[in-house]
Formats: C-alpha cells, structure tokens, sequence
C-alpha cells in the first residue's frame, strides 16, 4: 500500500494552501512557490508514470481506507492507464499554465493590504490542479463525485474572479460579463452533478457500495434495466454538461471568453477532461448495458457537436469563442470515439483528451499572449502580425495546424483512430464525421489568415515577439505535439490495455474486418 | 414502570384516600439536564431582581454558560451511561423519554444554546453610548424607541439582561420538546420555550419597530397555531382516552390492553384520529416552517435581534422536528400510510417553494430565512423514510445545519453601517475586497446551505436522500436535487456579490467582534468542515441514537 | 542499402528543421543549405539507383521499417518505407528537377529578406513528397499527402502580405482537405475491409472482396487524387496558386504536389484493376479536365495562368492514362517525367522573362523578348516544342503513347477518349504557340511599370521603380543553368524512355503493363496526333502571329470571357459553397444565442418571474399569513381523511 | 344529552375563534379570539374527559388555562409595547416587513 497517489494529490492542494498564506507583499514569492509545487506534482506525477505497469493488473498503486461507513463510502484511489495518460497530462499542463498566467493576476492597486488577488490566483490554480488529479484517481463513485463537484468552486473563483486585463466594453462591463459567465459555469455544472447525485444515491441504493475496486472483481451489482438506464442517464448529464457536449454547450464560450488564457486552458484541456474520463470510466464500467443502449443517440449527438461547433467556430468573431466553438467540436470526436465502442475509437479518443490538452494549451496560450499585446480579443483587431512578430504567428500556425489535426502533430493520429474506429462499426456517422476535418481547417485557417497575414494594421505595429518566459512556455508544448505526432506509442502502450479492459467490461468485441470475417 | 401505570401522577391520585396521597418518584438523574437549565434560568431572574445592575451582565453569562456547559455535560454522561441506547426509557412517570433521539437533540440544542449565549453576549459590535458596551438589546424594553425615556435608559446604561433567563427557558423547553412522551407535556414545552421567543423577539437594540412588528406577528401565528395543536390534542385524547404516546399508539394498532365502552365507542371514530393528527402535527410544522405555515418566518427571522434569529433557526428547528419525529414514529407508525403522502406533499412544496421565493431576495436575513425553509423541506425528506437511517440521517443534518445557521447569522451581525447592522445584500457588494476573511467565511457556511461537497451540508443532505430513497421515496429525492439546484442559484449570487463586484464607497463596514462571537463562527466553520469530511463519527452517534423508546 | 531510404526524407526534412528554426544568423547561408540538402537527397537516390539497376527486375524492390507508429488493438500503422522501380522514378524527378529548382530560386530570391524561410519550405516540400511516394502504407502516404499540402499552403502564401496570396494559400488547402477527405475515407474503407492499409497486403487481397467495395475504395481514391492534382471538379485551387514565388509553381506543377494524384492511382492500380467503374471515372475525370485545363490555357493572358492551364490538361493526360489499367498505367508515369521535365523549364522560363520585365505577367505586354533574352527563349522553346509533342521531343512520345492508349481501351469509351485526347493535343498546340507568340515575337507591347502600391500582386523580391519602362534582360546564370539542364531532359528524355521501351520494362515489375492494341494502326495514331498538333500551332499561328496582339484584351466570345475566369467554377463555388456556407454559420450563431442558450436563460428568466410572483404573497398582514395557515390546515385535514377514504 | 353536541359546540366556538383571528384588525381582539380557540379545546377536554370517565382532559383543561394565562402576560407585554410605539394596536399597520 503506497501512499503516491495520495500524494501527488496532496501535494498542490498543501501548495494551493501555502500559496493562499503568502503576505500580501510578497506576491512573487507566491508565484514561484506555486510553479515549484506544480513542477514538484509533475515530478510525483512522472513517478507514478515510470510505477505504472501497462501490463499488470487493472488498478494499481491502489490505496484503500475507511472512510463514511454509513454512505459505504471509502478513500480508494488506484489507476489504470487512462487515468495514468491524463495525470501527466494535468501535471504537465499546470506549470506552464502558472507561467504563462504569470502576470495576469498582479493587482491594479496595490494599496489594499487585505485583498491579495495574485495569491489567490495561483492557490486557486493549485487547487483544481489537487482535484482533478485525485477524480482521476478515484476508484470510488462517492469519493470522485466529492471533488467533481468541489472542482466548480475554485474554477468559479478562476473564471469570475479574474479576467483579460483590457476588454473592450471597460472593466464595468467586463466584470459583470465575467461573473455571468462563472455563474452560468457554475451553475450549468452544478445542476449536472446535483442531477448526478439523485443517481449516485440511487447506485448506492442498488448497489450498496461505491468501489469500482469491488465492481471490478465482483462485476456489475444486479439491476432492472429501467434503474440502471436512469443512473447511467444521470451519471451521462453530468459527464456531457462538463465535456461539454451539445446542446449543453453554451457555458463553454462564455467561461472560456471571459476568463484569462491560462484559466481558458484549465477549463478546457484539464478540468473538462474529468467529464469525458468519467464518462469512460463509470458511464461503461457501471452501466454497460445502458451504455450500449444509450449509444446511439449519444453518437449522433456527438456527431452534432462536431459539426456544429466547427461551423460556429467559423462564424466567430472573438478569438477565444473560437477556440471555445472549436472544443466542443474536438470533445465531440473524443465522446465518440469512446462510445463507438472500438479499441481503436476509445484508445483515439483517451489518447485525444492529451492532444487536445496540448494542441489547445499551445493555441490559446498564445492566443492569450496577442491578446495581452493588443488588448483586444476581437480577431478584426488584427492583421500582417506575422511579419511584426513571426515567432508568435509560427507558434500560432502550429497550435493552429494541431487543431486542424494535421498529420505528423499529436492531435492527427487520435482525431484518425477515432474516425476509424467510429466507421467500422458506423460507417454514415464516421463519413460525416470526417466533414469535421475539412471545417476544422476552415475556421483555423481563417483565424491565421485574419489576424497573421495581410498588410500589417497600425496599432499591430511595433508589437512585440515572444518574450523569454512565453518562449518556454509554448516550446516545449510545439516539441511535445511533434513528438507525440510522430511516435505516439508511449502513450498507446500505456492506455491500450487499460481500454481493453473497458471494452471487456461492455462485452464489446471490434468488428472483424470483411476479409478475414469471409475466412 | 411500565406504560399501563402511566399518569398516575395526575389521575389515579383523586381516587385514593387524602391521606396517602402516593409521591411521584422523579428520575432525576435522567432529567438533570432540563432541571439544571430551568434552575439556572430561575436564578437568573434571581439576579435580576438582586444582583446590582453594574455585574449582572457578567452574572447572567457566567450562570447561564456554566449551566448550559453542565447540562451539556449531564447529557454526555447520559449517553455515556448508556441511557440513549441500552438503558433508555421512560422517566418522569411518563411524561418523558430519555433515549437516543432525545439526548441526540438535546445536545445539539445545548451546544447551540451556548453559541446563542455568546452571540447574545456579544458587546462590541455596537458603539459604546456613553461609555457605556451595549449589545444588540434594547437598554430597556419597556420604553419607546426613540422616547427621552429611553435616551434615558441608555445614558444610565441599562441593558436587558433578561434575555439570559429568557433564552435559558427557551432552552428548557426546547430540552423537553423532543423528549416529551404525552401530548400534555407536547403542548407545555412547545409553550414554554415559544413565549420566551415571542419576547426575545421584541427586544432589538435597534430597528425596534421591526422588532415589536416581528414578535406581534410571531405571537400572534404562534398562539393560532397551538391553539390548533391544543385542539388536535383534545380530538387524540378523545379518539384514545389518553394522552400517552404508548397508549396512544396501541389504541391506533389496536393492541390496548383493556377497551372501556367509551373507548370502544370513539376508537371506531377515525375522524378524531384523523383530523387530531392533522392538527397536531400543523402545529410542530408552523414550529419547522414548513409551507403553507412558513409565512411567519421570513418576517421573524428578518425582524428579530439576529443573535436571537440565529439561536431561533437553528435551535427551534432542532426541538421542533425532534418532537415531529416522535410523534410520527412513536405514535402515529401504523397511520403511516395515512400521513406518508402528505408529508410527501409537504416536502415537496416546501422545497421548491423556500428555493424559488428566496430567488428574488433583498435582505440577507430574508434570505437566510427561506433557505432555512427549503431546508426544512428536505429534512422532511428524511423524516418521511420512515426508517431507523431516516431518523439518524434527520439527526445529523439537523446538528449539522444548525452550527452552520448560527455561523452565518453570527457573521451577518458583523457586517454593519451607521443603521446596525446592514442587512440589505446590495451593501454586501465588494465585502471580499475590502475583508476577504469574513467573506470567505460566510462564503463557506453559504457553500455549506448550498450543500457543496466537503462541507456538512452536502453530508446532511446525502444522508437524508439517501435514506428517502432506500425508503422509496424517489421522486422526492429528484425533486429535492432540483430544488439544490435552484436554491444553488442565490447562495451563489451573494458570493458573486461579495467578490465580484466592485465595493460600493459607502458600504458598510466589518466590526472585529469580541471572542464570543469569534468562538461561534469559528466553531461554526470547524464543525462545516469537519462534518464535511469526516463525518463519520457523527454519523455513528446518530445512527445509534436512531432508535426511540416506547 | 535499405537504411539510405530515410535519408532521402531525412536530408530536406533536417534542411527544413535547421532553416525554420536557425534563425536570422542562418540568414547568409541558408539558401545554400537548403540547396545542398536537396542535392544530397538527390545523389542519395542516384546511389539508390544505380544498386537497384544493377538488380535484377524481380527483386529490386526494398523496404526500410523504421519503428512502429501507431500501435493500437487490432490497429497497425508503421513507419516504413517502400521503395521500388515506381517510387524510385518519383525519387529521381523529385530530388533532380527540385534541386534544379532549389538553385534557380537562388537567384530568383536574391532580394528577399525572407528567404531563408522560403528554402526551408521548399525543403520541407521535398521531405512531404519524398515522404509520400516512399511510403509502404496508405496512412504514412496520406502524412506525405498533407505535408505536401501544408508546405504549398506556405509557399503560395510566402508573401503573406498580399491578401490575394493569404487566400489563395488558404483555397489550396482547403480544396485539398476535401481530396484528403477522401483518402481518409478510403484508408477506413481498408481499414474495415482488409484489417490493415498497407500497400502489399491490401493490393495483394483485393480479390477476396466485393467490387462494390472496392468502386468505393476507387472513388474515395479518385476524389483524393481529383484533390492534390487539381482534377476537375476540385481543380479551382490550380490558378490562384500563382499567387506564390514562380519557382514555386515550377515545384508544385513539375515535380510534386500534382503529380501525386497520379501516382496514388498508379500505386493503388490492383484496386482499379478490380473496379471497372472506378476506372471509367478515372478517365472521364481525366478526359473532362484535359479539355477543361486546354480551354482555360487558351484564354489566359497571365502567362503563368496560361501555364497552369496547361498542368491542369496534361496531368489530365495521365490521370486518363491511369485509368485505363496496365495499358495506360506506364505511360501516365512516363509523361509525368517528361512533363516534369518541360514544364518545369517552361515554368523557369516564365519565371525569367517576369524577372526581365518587371515582374509583369500579362503577355499581351510582352512581345518580341526572344532577341533580350536568348538563353531563356531557347530552353522555353525547346520546352515548347516538348509539350505541343513536336516529334522526336520528350512530350510527343509520351502524349502520343498516352492517346493510343486511349483508343485501345476499345468500343465507344475508346474512340470517345481518344478523340478527346486528340483534340487536347490540338488545343494544347494552340494555347502553347500563342503564349510562344505574344511572349517572344511580334511588336514589342511593353507597357510602365506599375505602382506597387496599386498593384500589390508585384513580386517584393524584385526592386521596381514605378513608371519606368522595362529593359528586359538575361537572368544570372544561376537561373539559365538550370533552365538549360530542363531543356534538355525535355528534348531527349522521351526518346531516351521510349526506344526499346526501356521505360516500360523499367516499370513493368510494379504497374505490370499490356500492350493496347487501338482500333487503328499505331502510325494512325501517331500521324493524326502530329495533325492536329500541326493544326493547332497554325490556328494560333493565324489568330497571334499574322496580326498584331492588342495590349488591351478584346472582350471575347461567351466561351472566351468563360475560360478567362476558369470556365465560372469559382463563381460557381463562390455562391454556393462560399456564400451559402457565411449564411449557414451566421444564422448558426444567432440559433446557438437564441435557442440553445435560450432556453437556459429563459427557465431562469421563468423562476425569477415565478419567484417574483410568489413573494407578492408574502404581503406583510399577519392576518393573511393566518389565512395561509387556516387553509393549510384545512388542506392538510382534508388530505389525510382523503388519504383514508381511497 | 348526547355528549357528542359538546364536541359540536366546540368545533363551533373553535371556528369562530379562528375566523375571528382572520377577519379582526385589533391586535387584543385578535389575540381574545385565540383564547376563546383555547377555551374551545378546553370544552373538548372535559367533555372527552366526561366520556371516557377519566380526569386527564380535565387535568389538560387546568393546564390550559395557566398556559392561557402566560401567554396574556407575554401578549398583552407585547402588544402593548408595540402600541406605544406605534399608536395603534393594528396589526395590519404592523407591515412593515413584507415580500
């Protein structure tokens, strides 16, 4: 019994809580203790990578407590693979997520002893960092749907509390649209998870335990098909109001067009992936049957999200709505590919929640730099910035290229295996899919096109090019999407057994090819 | 001794010869903790009437924090004893049950009766007049708001100790209330701990014609609404010839020992039952409030001198549905399909109703008071599961909700501008900018009304739904996530208004408050938190206090 | 041997890694780097070459396999090369006429600031398309297949400055993705048919499936191919490609870019083989832009417009070969080398008499260059002659094989593509001899040079000084040489393919070929294919020779002032694909504020309203709160006797 | 007499005790009606008493009265301290606190 997981947990929220202590003075010292700590959670986080063993069992370096007897509730944590790729890639993501945010929280007036954003700020960041880490570990319904849910406080905070410096409508403006877009956050998730609990309760009622451990051994609890569809329904509203999927989509622009870069980036590439994850794990592992039953809709569902998103990302005018519109239309591959329910389709689709990290951190982190250069969001602001600062356009183009999924970066080989996998068991839906990829280059396209290219507009004039610290940011990230682009099998060695196993769990074999299906 | 001799203590003494009129044997052991809160509130008015003026201030809290700590004491002692569990039973010749459930609350209600006293306690909030600490009292009741007399009252210093006494019977009562075994003893406590209220009231330091309006309101519903208790006792009495819980119950299950014609006559007559139940049990529900007998609450809780508001929301609760508690699963058990569907009903519009009015609120104490309706609702939920899990699961979120009620309403206190205290949420504006401390605070009690994970109101709230929904009352539990869902909506606007929003230059101001309050919202974020995430040993308590005695 | 094949790709790849990310410091050196590294992949090939010649036919084909890609359940993507006598001829054209190229845009470059870059793309260009003909699986083709999309979107729009260039690049890669959507359809067809998407074993299989699917898979293929080799109807990308340096023209028309299309139909032959119908679209593909691409030439005055018209009909030319079947399968490829080769010059050649005169591009200023420029109205010419398949020039052996071929095919399909094919080569003869004409001969038309600020189309390589009239002058030699070297490769390649069908035997092992036997005699063929050609340089000859060129264009006839704007495809796009598409996602938006969001808003709008409504009760009467409570209990009285009554 | 028409009575003087809360301005009418309902119950007290032979509704009805008693004390306590500070005992002027 190990306590790593515990503590790759612990240890931000112990940071997040130090941070939060720092005086107000002392606000850089608030800064680099939080980028230590995140550094130091990357390192527990590598631990837990190099411990995993792809081919042992199920659930490993599992802890086991005691914890609300009456619930039947206990403190298990253990990770397969998936859950081991999406704790990297939360503990990669938060230390550039801290740099690049470096400055976005430094109070405009300094007088207020008592009030200290900064720390708060990156103590908050820290927190949703310890939460999202420990659902991902989670073997237990009760004990993940505690920090599902405890997760919306401080992103509230994050998304409410602090926003691009410069807005174009004035800070009045901009501080009330901020916090309709935390309400409407907060909100849209609460009502998810408070509709998720009535099914937690119910489970619990059918199941009288909450431990994916014990589901794993003992298999699924007994239930009538009419209960197991309504908790499998109540687990999948929560999961897709996260995710987001369409049409409950709508909070996603808002919170991410509010909110700074770097917080956008949390939403989108960490905190959401906690939805599709669990969609993985307890949607299929709970309720198989439903699953199986619920497929259908859910994957034309999906589908519309593809599209839908793609098209509105194109007709944006805000670059950030943009990368939004273009999220759902990304989460939408990822929830089909895990409910086509093919290795290929759900190995693409975990495999996809880390690229589209990466590839979004990439483009909206440097999105958010421009943003900070020009003080606008509004992509007609901008124009010929390639040729003031051609760093930053090549850094652009390439997140951008990443989101088109272009061969060769991250993002093709999950957006690929997740259409292969849909099409051999839907083929129409996997066709249309395909459609996706040609919009995808459409709206990214446009956005360069936009704001890079083109006679450079006068107050684009004089901008500067990528600092140090935004270089360190975003390099390593084009390295990584190269990287993983080109020789993804780390990260297919670690996650294929892992969805295997799921796949077992839904008693769901791949379609046989026609030729061998003929011999 | 056993139920068939029960009343003796009343009844069968006018038979015997007058000479040897049989003592009544007194467990008083069993009943110390209500004598010692009645003792001390007797000595209270003992110093009130000879204790010099310039001490009786630290006299009054002094008796009244010990006696309450000992009653508290006695109470662990009880429980330790065993007498929530193994040894529970029936004292006071029946009039009393010292079991699970009672000792449960009574420690509750004690716990948050020694918060009340520190809250009333609470001297430097206020600005001193005349170099004289005040609290938020009236330096004398009796006088005018704004009379020379009073002006009079306050050079002189006064200050209406009285509370102290008062809210010690308050207490008392409230001791009895849920432990009462017959209707008689029902209506006297339910008497006894609500006119003190009524006058606790009317005694604001300021904002005294709100006050006054507040406790003619809450008198006046609270006499209508036990009067009705008292009518529906009179129909019980006569539907079963007793006012005993037992005797009660075996003549509903018809399992009474001997049946008098009379009795035979009126056993048939299920109209008295009925309509009896009905009007009890809308009295103990006007005491919760619960909808439609809610109405008194938003006034009340919004007029009343908010320490009182404070110890009234939580501890009323507490006592009231206690003794709802014993009445259904004591007495009324095989009527339960009769009064299930109501309760049901109740539940519901109670939920929804609390989270949907208190959308559009103003006033922060408003406010407070229709979430302590919503909460009200879903306390029903538990009651309605009918099971040893919905009673423990009551149990828990009854003494969770009520630390968090006290905290919350301690720190509204704080918050105060030239009028008192500023109630009104549009001067909350900004209060996380200018001290993010009291803020956060209050944002985690909120969280903790909301029923966010990790605070003892998500705890609370599972557990009542949980055992709603093992009781098959599933609908109720939807019905209650949704009304989370909406009563979400408002707590988060007051957090959006206290950090998001630009501090007004004329808000109000942050009192530092003495320690008193600082240990009340202090003990008031520990419990939140703990209850939130580790509640398990709660949990237990109030699982082995699950069961009641017959 | 095996392990130089990751060298091929490797040399441009690290060419285009050092380039993009050296540096300003790079900025003396690079265009020589870049150069260098194609050179290098090309003498690698060369060394390829010479082992796999001295192999024998059977087993000259070789594979490297570098490590596995993508590894998932059931799933097997590799990267591993493939390299046999097909890939290798790609090899060869690619590296020789690029590294040509690579030199000639020293000199076309020299006054660039931005010219590092530009090498580093055109060496990622290279890399793509190495990539993709030496793949040995349809997924690794199709990441050649994109990065060749990729590298002509930043070369078309090099100077992104100039907002025409910007969407111009933007329209190729999009009208590409919509090919790439096909290969990808059809690498999952494979996928869900054969369990895998390599070469060997999906072509080896093909006979265990239906031929509906493989149409399907053939279709997929084509749409693809009809994509990346500007195919009607996804050609539209072609013309407004211009846009880019011309060096880069010569690389996409020459080279690579379109010529992957025909090799994707070639490699994929066992599959076309077994889906007539596939094959049938293939030449109708083929023969409609053929025409297509001829009439547009005709009615370009913008010479490098002229020029990609002319592209655009002869890969039409091959890919109708392609869809003959092991007929036509070696010819399509011979043409493409030997097209690569003149086109290539004649691209250079454009490109040089732009350079002379100031970047103008409209022949009809043009005129009477042939005595400025001698070296490049030589190679142009001899270029020329190649294209219209004057005999005993590299074009007239292929063209000629390819339209022979096309009569093979037999029946009515067979008279029908051949006289198309024909009447291709009469147009193509036309159009040529008049961009000949009104460039070399005749008065001379030369107009001011234009103001760059009206006229931002002017390349910013060349320093212009507005108003001033053009003196036309030779390129440096660093220009010529490479013309002068294409020159020649299109003057005697196709002799040197065609005697004793050295070329056939070549390819033989791979695309395996049957001997078409036309309805008529080969000479037939051969003698009415130089008719026509003959036929068409005298029309033109009529029309641009004997009178003299306006400067100012006349307005034309209907099919005219069509064909100057590409036949209306674009405006045809534009409506509906470009215009539709604005209304759609417009009223999207406003469906995604009003009704999604809506419908949110609107319930909290609805409890508000409620809430509001319900607090009115709260009126402040004590005596009304004691009527809700009566009521209540009343209620509550009444409920629980109900309760007993049912 | 048939003790049935005491419960009758009572029902009856009940009723028109809380109609009188209802329809009633004067705080001290309003209060006199709840303790005409108290007296009601009281009625139905002894009468049940009566029926069933024991003293326990009697007991109550004693009870009763004392509580009756305290709450005048309370009551009027109140009632009057809101009347000096307002000058009037109604208790529809005491709205301040509404909605």
């Amino acid at each position: 019994m190990s306590f790593l997981l515990t503590a790759t947990a612990a240890l931000p929220a112990l940071g997040a809580i130090a941070t939060a202590a720092v005086p107000a003075a002392k606000r850089n010292a608030a800064k680099w203790l939080a980028l230590i700590v995140s550094l130091a959670t990357l390192v527990l986080a590598a631990i837990v990578l190099v411990r995993f063993d792809p081919g042992g069992d199920r659930y490993q370096l599992t802890e086991s407590h005691a914890w609300i007897k009456d619930f039947g509730v206990r403190y298990e944590l253990g990770v397969d693979g998936i859950a081991v790729a999406l704790i990297a890639l939360t503990a990669l993501l938060i230390p550039f997520i801290i740099l690049a945010g470096w400055h976005d929280a430094d109070p405009l007036e300094t007088g207020n002893k008592r009030w200290r954003p900064t720390q708060g700020f990156f103590a908050l960041i820290l927190a949703v960092e310890a939460m999202v880490i420990i659902s991902f570990e989670a073997t237990d319904v009760f004990l993940f749907y505690i920090f599902f849910e405890a997760m919306l406080i401080p992103m509230y905070f994050l998304i409410g509390g602090f926003g691009d410096r410069a807005h174009e409508h004035g800070e009045e403006a901009a501080s009330t649209q901020r916090s309709y877009a935390a309400v409407k956050f907060l909100l849209y998730n609460l009502a998810g998870g408070l509709i998720m609990l009535a099914a937690v309760i119910g489970f619990y009622v059918v199941a009288g335990h909450f431990s994916l451990q014990t589901i794993a051994e003992n298999g699924v609890p007994e239930m009538a098909t009419s209960t197991e569809r309504w908790l499998f329904l109540g687990f999948f509203f929560a999961f897709a109001v996260k995710a987001p999927l369409w049409p409950l989509h709508t909070w996603l622009p808002n919170a991410m067009q509010e909110s700074t870069a770097p917080v956008a980036v949390l939403i989108t590439a960490v905190v959401d992936k906690v939805g599709t994850f669990a969609m993985l794990r307890f949607c299929l592992q709970l309720f198989p049957e439903a699953s199986k039953w619920a497929t259908p809709a859910i994957l034309v569902l999906a589908l519309i999200s593809i599209i839908y998103g793609a098209l509105l990302a194109v007709g944006q005018r805000d670059m950030k709505r943009l990368v939004a519109y273009a999220s759902i239309s990304h989460f939408g591959f990822i929830i089909m590919g895990i409910f086509a329910m093919t290795s290929q389709g759900q190995s693409g689709a975990t495999l996809y929640m880390v690229n589209h990290g990466i590839s979004t951190a990439a483009l909206m982190l440097v999105a958010g730099f421009l943003i900070s250069r020009r003080g606008s969001r509004l992509i007609a602001d901008y124009g010929g910035v390639q040729k003031v600062a051609p760093v930053l356009a090549g850094t652009f183009l390439i997140g951008g290229l990443a989101t088109l999924s272009l061969p060769g970066l991250a993002p093709f080989v999950s957006e690929f295996l997740v259409l292969v996998g849909t099409f051999a068991r839907y083929p129409v839906i996997g066709i249309i899919a395909t459609l996706g990829i040609v919009l995808a280059a459409l709206y990214t396209l446009v956005l360069y096109q936009r704001t890079m290219t083109g006679p450079v507009k006068a107050e684009v004039e004089g901008m500067p090019d990528l600092r140090v610290r935004e270089l360190v940011v975003v390099a390593p990230l084009v390295v990584l999407l190269i990287f993983l682009g080109v020789y993804p099998k780390p990260v297919t060695d670690i996650v294929n057994p892992a969805v295997k196993q799921t796949l077992s769990d839904v008693q769901k074999q791949d379609p046989k090819p026609e030729v061998e299906a003929a011999k | 001794m056993s139920a068939s001799a029960v009343h003796s203590l009343w009844t069968t003494a006018a038979t015997d010869p007058i000479d040897k009129i049989g003592a009544p044997d007194i467990e008083y052991g069993q009943l110390s903790p209500t004598l010692i809160v009645i003792g001390a509130a007797i000595i209270g008015i003992l110093i009130e009437a000879f204790v010099p003026r310039k001490i009786r201030y630290y006299a009054q809290v002094f008796v009244s924090v010990v006696a309450l700590a000992a009653a508290f004491a006695a109470v662990v002692a009880l429980a330790a004893g065993g007498y929530g569990t193994t040894k529970a039973g029936i004292a006071a010749m029946g009039a009393i049950a010292v079991d699970g459930p009672a000792l449960f609350l009574q420690g509750t209600i004690l716990l948050a009766g020694i918060l009340g006293v520190f809250t009333f306690a609470e001297r430097r909030l206020d600005p001193a007049a005349h170099g004289n600490k005040v609290d938020s009292f009236a330096a004398q009741a009796a006088s005018v708001p704004g009379s020379d007399s009073e002006k009079a009252a306050v050079k002189a210093g006064f200050a209406t100790t009285e509370v102290f006494p008062l809210l010690l019977f308050a207490i008392g009562g409230m001791l009895i209330f849920p432990a009462a075994n017959d209707l008689l003893t029902l209506f006297i406590a339910l008497e006894v701990f609500s006119l003190p209220l009524y006058l606790l009231c009317a005694v604001a330091r300021r904002k005294r014609l709100m006050s006054q309006e507040a406790a003619v309101k809450y008198f006046l519903l609270g006499a209508f609404a036990s009067a009705f208790t008292l009518f529906g006792i009179a129909l019980l009495y006569g539907y079963a010839g007793s006012v005993s819980y037992a005797t009660i119950a075996q003549v509903v299950d018809g399992t009474v020992a001997e049946i008098t014609p009379a009795l035979a006559g009126t056993m048939g007559n299920d109209a008295l039952l009925l309509i009896g139940t009905a009007m009890v049990v809308m009295g103990l529900l006007f005491k919760v409030g619960a909808v439609p007998f809610h109405m008194w609450t938003p006034d009340v809780y919004q007029g009343a001198p908010t320490p009182v508001t404070g110890f009234m929301a939580a501890a009323t609760k507490v006592a009231a549905f206690g003794a709802l508690l014993r009445l259904l699963y004591v007495v009324l058990p095989g009527l339960r399909w009769d009064w299930r569907p109501v309760m049901w009903a109740v539940a519901i519009v109670t939920m929804l109703g609390g989270a949907i009015v208190a959308i559009t609120q103003t006033d922060i104490k408003r406010l407070l008071a229709y979430s302590s309706i919503a909460h009200a609702g879903f306390i029903l939920a538990g009651v309605i599961a009918t099971s040893p899990d919905g009673v423990s699961s009551v149990l828990f979120y009854l003494g969770a909700y009520s630390f968090v009620t006290i905290g919350a309403f301690a720190v509204v206190t704080l918050v105060r501008d030239a009028g008192g205290e500023a109630t009104h949420l549009s001067k909350w504006a900004g209060l996380g900018r200018r001290s993010p401390l009291v803020a956060a605070v209050f944002a985690v009690f909120l969280l903790a009304f909301a029923g966010i994970p990790l605070t003892s109101g998500f705890a609370g709230k599972f557990a009542v739904f949980k055992a709603a929904a093992e009781g098959g009352a599933g609908a109720i539990v939807v019905v209650g996530v949704i009304s989370s869902a909406i009563a979400a909506f408002f707590y988060i606007r007051v957090i959006v208004l206290m950090f998001f929003s630009e501090p007004r230059p004329e808000g109000p101001t942050v009192a530092v408050p003495s320690p008193l309050t600082m240990t009340a919202i202090g003990v008031g974020v520990v419990v939140t938190l703990v209850l939130g995430v580790a509640p398990q040993y709660f949990l237990d308590l109030a699982g082995q206090a699950g069961t009641f005695v017959r | 041997m095996e392990n130089l094949i990751a060298l091929l790709v490797a040399a441009p790849l690290l060419g285009a890694a050092v380039l993009l990310c050296g540096g300003r410091r790079l900025d003396a050196v690079g265009h020589w780097l870049g150069t260098a590294l194609a050179a290098a992949s090309f003498v690698i090939g060369v060394v390829l070459f010479a082992d796999m010649a001295g192999k024998d036919a059977e087993h000259r084909e070789i594979g490297q396999h570098l490590f596995s890609w993508i590894p998932v359940e059931g799933f097997q993507a590799d990267v591993a090369f493939q390299l046999d006598q097909l890939s290798m001829t790609f090899v060869l054209l690619i590296t020789g006429v690029g590294s040509l190229i690579h030199v000639y845009s020293i000199g076309y470059m020299e006054h660039d600031e931005r010219r590092r870059r530009f090498f580093g793309y055109l060496n990622l260009f290279l890399a793509a398309m190495l990539l993709l003909v030496l793949a040995d699986n349809y997924l690794l083709l199709y990441v050649g297949w994109e990065g060749v999309g990729l590298a002509s979107y930043l070369l078309i729009g090099f100077w992104q400055h100039k907002p025409s260039a910007a969407t111009a690049a933007k329209k190729a890669f999009l009208v590409n993705r919509v090919g790439d959507m096909g290969l990808s359809i059809a690498i999952m067809l494979m996928f869900t048919t054969f369990g895998t998407f390599a070469f060997g074993p999906v072509l080896e299989s093909t006979g265990e499936t239906s031929e509906g699917m493989l149409t399907a898979i053939g279709l997929m293929l084509l749409l693809a191919a009809c994509g990346k080799s500007a195919q009607v109807p996804l050609q539209s990308w072609l013309g407004d490609a211009m846009e880019g340096p011309t060096p880069v023209s010569a690389l996409i028309h020459a080279a690579t870019m379109v010529t992957a299309g025909v090799y994707l139909i070639v490699r994929s032959g066992e599959i076309f083989n077994a889906a007539p119908d596939a094959q049938l679209a293939v030449t109708v593909v083929g023969a409609v832009t053929l025409l297509f691409g001829a009439i547009v030439g005709c009615a370009k005055d913008d010479i490098k417009k002229a020029l990609a018209g002319s592209t655009m009909s002869q890969i039409g030319y091959m890919i109708l070969a392609a869809g003959l079947g092991p007929i036509g399968y070696v010819f399509a490829i011979m043409h493409l080398v030997t097209h690569g080769f003149f086109k290539a010059g004649l691209f250079l050649g454009a490109g040089s008499v732009m350079h002379g005169m100031n970047d103008e591009v409209d022949m009809r200023k043009y005129g009477g260059l042939r005595k400025y420029m001698p070296v490049t109205f030589v190679t142009f010419g001899l270029g020329y002659l190649a294209i219209i398949g004057f005999p005993g020039l590299s074009g007239f052996f292929s063209k000629d094989k390819i339209i022979e071929a096309a009569f093979a095919k037999g029946g009515t399909e067979g008279w029908i593509l051949g006289g198309v094919a024909l009447l291709g080569a009469a147009i193509t003869a036309f159009y040529m001899t008049r961009v000949m004409l009104m460039t070399f001969f005749g008065e001379e038309r030369w107009q001011p040079a234009p103001d760059p600020d009206k006229a931002p189309s002017v390349e910013p390589g060349i320093e212009v000084h507005p108003g001033e009239m053009p003196h036309p002058h030779e390129s440096p030699k660093v220009m010529t040489i490479p013309m002068i070297v294409l020159a020649v490769g299109s003057v005697f390649g196709g002799a040197f393919f065609s005697i004793g069908d050295r070329f056939i035997h070549w390819l033989e092992p791979v695309t395996d070929h049957a001997h078409g036997h036309p309805p008529i005699s080969a000479l037939a063929v051969t003698m009415s294919t130089v008719a026509v050609m003959v036929i068409g340089v005298g029309l033109a000859w009529l029309q641009y020779g004997r009178r003299p060129v306006p400067v100012v264009a006349p307005r034309g006839s209907l099919l005219t002032r069509a064909a100057r704007r590409d036949l209306l495809q674009d405006d045809f796009n534009h409506v509906v694909l470009v215009r539709g598409g604005e209304h759609l996602t417009r009223s999207l938006v406003y469906v995604d504020h009003t009704l999604v969001d809506g419908v949110v808003n609107g319930t909290a709008a609805t409890m508000g309203g409620l809430s509001g409504r319900l607090r009115r009760i709260q009126n402040g009467y004590a005596r009304s709160y004691a009527v809700s409570m009566f009521g209540g209990a009343a209620i509550l009285i009444a409920a629980t006797l109900l309760m007993r009554a049912v | 007499m048939n003790p049935v028409n005491y419960l009758y009575l009572a029902a009856l003087l009940f009723t028109i005790g809380a109609t009188g809360v209802l329809i009633r301005r004067n705080a001290i009418v309003v209060f006199m009606c709840v303790e005409l309902m108290l007296n009601a119950c009281n009625l139905a007290l002894v009468a049940f008493s009566r029926m069933h032979g024991n003293l326990d509704g009697q007991i109550i009805a004693f009870f009763t009265m004392v509580v009756a008693a305290a709450e005048v004390v309370v009551g009027l306590a109140i009632i009057v301290s809101l009347f000096r500070s307002r000058h009037s005992a109604s208790v529809d002027d005491a709205s301040l606190m509404k909605l």
